[in-house]
């Protein structure tokens, strides 16, 4: 049963998985290769991290776009029929969503194993002075922890709300969000800051986020 | 258990327009209950709250002998579904549709699923999306019965297909139902389609079950009589009387329910004479029951 | 009253005026011993009741700037043995209440690590809160602090007792600050920064800039080297540590880093350029072209050797901190700690290394938290059938 | 045989069935000992409700026309000869009932209907 729901999954992401696990596999390169002072320091680690500073971001947000879209896909294909399919299936619907969640939980182990490899090949190439170590497990854990709350989080709004309550209650989400970000750099004393502060700091739920993703570190 | 579907008190309200009101339905077991009723009667509503998709807001529902919507999921089990709307996914093939199918159903029997998608003509590897509205109805039809379900429930199953089509879904429809002692719940608002199969009748209009009887009693029960020196009073008929007409000026034509020989005498007491008797085919029944029962409720209104 | 306990500006007019009395009693004792003349001595009781005059009137001039002063701050109470001010400030008592017990901590770890000594220096500490109206009812603290002092990111901050840990940093952070701007030639050494709080972050910070610094001197210091940690705890002279740090092989981010003089010639230019392209004859060249070489090691990273000197010396050592005017900035926290240069080095380095290791990441936590809220989400996504 | 089953028709569809059966077995069509079609095919082929076949048999077993035996299926009972022949008489007349009450309610008097009858019937000719 799971079996089919994974398939099912799989069918309807797999364009979207191979373009995330591209983008991932690429993105500890682009940091060796933003790093600067590339050519006149060999490929040092300083280079490569302070590159990574710079392509981390991109990770947070295609962490994002891909826990958005691969609750978004599925969610398409079964409301086409709205519904009436999984509705009709002898399970209990928790049991039906709950099993839709596991499938696309897993499908994220793609990117994330991208991730890893791309991670792992910078690293193999770096000449690592024996006081540093290279985390490309870590951060390819960390990537999956980040996408799979994103993921989590789009499937709560979809599954909750529909379709386009979710696009609004999401861009809502990430304006105050952003919003609080942007006053909290700026300085402010406002309720926003508050809410965005609760979000990323420990035990709350972004705090994946706030923690630092990075490749090398002591 | 000898109801297959036994539905008491539903309520359910979508907007000021429909709601669904004191709904009560009993389908024996064993039955091919013909669901009858124009489009936008409640039909599909009452089978999407049949098989605990929609909730009611009151009222009892016991399907196979579990409460829905509490226990729909072991219903769904033991019952094949086939909705007014391909509800299959678009993306798959008919292979892999009947195997994310059977995977879901216990009782899913996979030669049989064989055997009726070549007796379909139904291809392997053919995409649902590219299926022509025939051929998907097929697939439904295909799955409900490779299911070796006890209860088939069917929304308009042969809605918009063509006579050849649907003419070999039924006929492995009926072959099913022989071989497999099944219930079949069939809902349509194609008469002549259930006047073959059914042997109990349900009709619902407006929101509401106007008749539920066995397809006997609703055939022979409901007679076409012309009456000469017609009673202007209609009060204490031993029938309903569903409608009257005036065509000539000395002759009235009324369609009554429940009619038997006997109730000749009535009219010889009232002065009257009735010409002649005239049996009506089901969809002559069908229709002039619901002119009779909208008549009832505007009067009722009133 | 010269021993009083005040608030800044009453400090800072009581000093002035105990300064300028105990000035003028020992010019007093001087002339006694003399032995004067009536005339002199009825005249230089005059000036000496004149100057009493002028000081009792500074005294309230003084008194009266300062009361003016505090009038602007609304909020003043006294907490863990000290005065805090807020900027302007609507506190509750239960915000009180965790302002004490925050500064109760960090007196006590100031206390526990250098006894009165850093008395001194703690004060003043001025916190600006905001007066928080409806929407705060509460009157808990916002986050200004937190941001304004980098204490940014759920990493740095334990958020089970916010307000509390939040008072404990600032009230160190302010001593710290107090007491490196005392210490002339240590300011220079730290530019000026000295945090007492939240050690171990820190210092594992110093030790992956040095692990990553182009400069083989911090990255032979964390690899195990005292004579590179030596090096790197050192201020460069004239040639803005071009020996001091780099070894050759270093030379080619020098030259990145580093900037040619507007007079530099064709020549210079093109040793730079074949240096950027692979060549390290051509580096030294270009490395010798140099106007200005940036230091490539921070004043954040020095200024833990400043921590570790100060803990080793105990009791006494903010005070040596003040007082040692001499030497260079190592020989100064060498005097400090009350051990040798050498000594002070390894205690550093081994500190460094200590908390290198111990702040590897782990996603621990992360892992636990995100399967957490995961689970949660899970629960609220099969209540509803659409 | 069963080609021409209406639904529509007033007549209940086992009778339908029913009379084609009588009707063959009266014509010498169906011998005794011949099989009928199984209820499962002769349904699935008419697209009508197992019962309904089964009800036909049963009625047609009942005035001896056919014998239903378990599993094997339903079989031409051996019928007599004057069997036969009233089962003819009888069709004929059912079928003369029929075309009067249409009659009637068209207004055609017995006159016309005899007329009628005489013009199109061969040996009249």
């Amino acid at each position: 049963m799971f079996r089919q729901i994974l398939f099912t999954q799989f069918r309807w992401t797999r364009t979207l998985l191979l373009l995330m696990a591209v983008f991932t596999f690429v993105v500890p390169t682009l940091s060796w290769n933003l790093g600067g002072n590339v050519f006149a320091a060999g490929l040092a680690p300083i280079a490569v991290m302070n590159g990574f500073s710079t392509v981390g971001p991109m990770l947070v947000l295609g962490a994002w776009t891909l826990g958005f879209l691969l609750v978004a896909l599925p969610w398409g294909a079964d409301s086409q029929s709205r519904h009436v399919y999984a509705l009709s299936l002898p399970i209990p619907w928790s049991q039906y969503v709950a099993m839709r969640f596991g499938a696309g939980a897993i499908t994220l182990l793609v990117p994330t194993l991208a991730l890893w490899l791309g991670s792992w090949l910078v690293v193999a190439m770096i000449d690592m002075p024996p006081t540093l170590r290279a985390y490309p497990g870590l951060l390819a854990l960390r990537f999956f922890l980040g996408t799979l709350l994103a993921y989590a989080l789009s499937f709560l709004l979809q599954y909750l709300a529909g379709r386009r309550a979710a696009v609004v209650l999401l861009v809502l989400l990430v304006a105050v969000f952003g919003l609080g970000m942007g006053l909290s750099l700026a300085n402010q004393h406002e309720l926003l800051v508050r809410i965005t502060l609760w979000f990323i700091d420990w035990p709350g739920p972004f705090s994946v986020f706030a923690s630092e993703w990075r490749l090398i570190d002591v | 258990m000898s109801d297959a579907i036994k539905i008491r008190n539903l309520a359910w309200r979508a907007g000021r327009d429909f709601a669904i009101r004191d709904l009560a339905m009993t389908v024996p077991t064993g039955a091919i209950y013909g669901f009858l009723g124009p489009n936008g009667s409640g039909k599909t509503t009452t089978i999407r709250l049949m098989l605990g998709m929609q909730q009611a807001s009151d009222g009892s529902i016991e399907v196979l002998g579990h409460s829905v919507p509490r226990q729909a999921h072991k219903a769904l089990a033991r019952i094949g579904y086939v909705p007014e709307r391909l509800h299959l996914y678009q993306g798959l093939t008919v292979e892999e549709s009947v195997r994310y199918h059977r995977a879901f159903f216990p009782t899913f029997d996979a030669t049989e699923a064989e055997r009726l998608r070549k007796r379909f003509g139904l291809r392997e590897d053919a995409l649902v999306a590219k299926l022509s509205k025939g051929e998907a109805g097929k697939l439904m039809m295909l799955l409900a019965l490779s299911q070796r379900a006890e209860l088939l429930v069917l929304d308009e199953p042969t809605d918009g297909l063509d006579p050849v089509i649907r003419r070999e879904v039924l006929s492995a429809l009926v072959e099913y139902v022989d071989g497999a002692k099944a219930t079949v719940f069939i809902s349509s608002h194609l008469v002549h389609e259930q006047e073959r199969i059914c042997d109990w009748i349900g009709v619902m209009d407006g929101g509401r079950l106007i008749a539920e009887l066995p397809m006997q009693e609703f055939r022979s029960g409901i007679k076409r009589l012309r009456v000469h020196k017609a009673p202007v009073s209609r009060d204490a008929t031993p029938f309903a009387l569903l409608s009257r007409e005036t065509p000539t000026q000395h002759l009235e034509e009324w369609v009554v329910r429940g009619w038997q020989p006997e109730m000749q005498e009535w009219f010889a007491r009232v002065g009257a004479e009735v010409r002649d008797v005239q049996d009506l085919d089901l969809e002559e029944s069908f229709v002039e029951l619901l002119r009779g029962s909208r008549v009832a409720t505007t009067t009722e209104t009133r | 009253m010269c021993e009083s306990r005040a608030t800044l500006p009453r400090r800072v007019a009581v000093g002035v005026l105990c300064i300028g009395l105990l000035g003028g009693s020992s010019r007093l004792t001087a002339q006694d011993s003399l032995l004067p003349a009536r005339a002199s001595a009825a005249a230089l009781r005059a000036e000496l009741d004149r100057a009493e005059r002028e000081a009792d009137s500074l005294k309230e001039r003084v008194d009266a700037l300062a009361s003016e002063k505090e009038a602007l701050f609304t909020g003043r109470f006294e907490a863990g043995g000290r005065t805090v001010r807020f900027i302007p400030g609507d506190l509750t008592d239960a915000d009180r209440r965790i302002i004490e017990e925050g500064l109760t901590r960090a007196e006590a770890s100031l206390r526990a690590r250098y006894g009165d000594d850093l008395a001194p220096f703690r004060d003043p500490v001025v916190w600006s809160a905001r007066s928080l109206g409806p929407n705060n009812p509460r009157g808990t603290f916002l986050s200004a602090h937190r941001r304004s002092n980098a204490y940014w990111g759920p990493r740095d901050f334990n958020m089970t007792q916010p307000t509390v840990e939040l008072v404990e940093a600032i009230a160190l952070d302010q001593a710290g600050r107090n007491l490196v701007d005392r210490a002339p030639r240590i300011s220079e050494f730290t530019r000026s920064t000295l945090v007492l709080n939240d050690g171990r972050r820190r210092f594992a910070r110093a030790g992956r800039e040095m692990a990553l610094s182009y400069a083989s001197a911090g990255r032979e210091c964390v690899a195990g080297s005292p004579a590179a940690c030596r090096a790197v705890l050192t201020l460069p002279g004239a040639d803005g540590g071009l020996s001091l740090y780099f070894s050759p092989a270093d030379y080619r981010s020098v030259v990145t880093s580093g900037e040619l003089p507007p007079t530099a010639d064709s020549a210079q230019f093109a040793a730079r350029r074949r240096c950027l392209a692979g060549s390290d004859t051509a580096c030294v060249t270009a490395v010798a072209a140099l106007s200005r070489v940036p230091n490539p090691f921070s004043g954040t990273l020095r200024s833990t050797a400043v921590e570790v000197a100060l803990e080793l010396g105990g009791r006494d050592a903010p005070t040596r901190l003040v007082t040692t005017r001499d030497g260079s900035a190592l020989q100064i926290l060498a005097t400090v700690a009350g051990v040798t240069e050498d000594s002070l080095v390894r205690a550093w380095q081994q500190r460094v290394r200590t908390a290198m290791d111990a702040e590897s990441p782990d996603a621990g936590r992360d892992g636990v938290t995100v399967a957490a809220w995961s689970l949660l989400i899970l629960f609220g996504a099969t209540r509803r059938k659409p | 045989m069963f080609d021409h089953i209406d639904p529509r028709s007033p007549t209940p569809i086992y009778a339908q069935i029913a009379d084609r059966v009588r009707l063959a077995v009266a014509a010498g069509d169906l011998r005794a000992g011949e099989g009928l079609p199984s209820v499962r095919a002769l349904a699935g082929q008419l697209r009508v409700n197992p019962a309904t076949v089964v009800q036909a048999y049963r009625d047609l077993e009942r005035d001896g026309l056919v014998e239903m035996r378990q599993g094997a299926g339903t079989f031409v009972a051996d019928v007599a000869v004057e069997t036969r022949a009233r089962e003819r008489a009888a069709a004929a007349q059912r079928f003369v009932r029929q075309m009067l009450t249409e009659a009637a309610r068209l207004g055609l008097s017995p006159t016309d209907l005899r007329l009628a009858l005489e013009r199109d019937l061969p040996e009249s000719k």
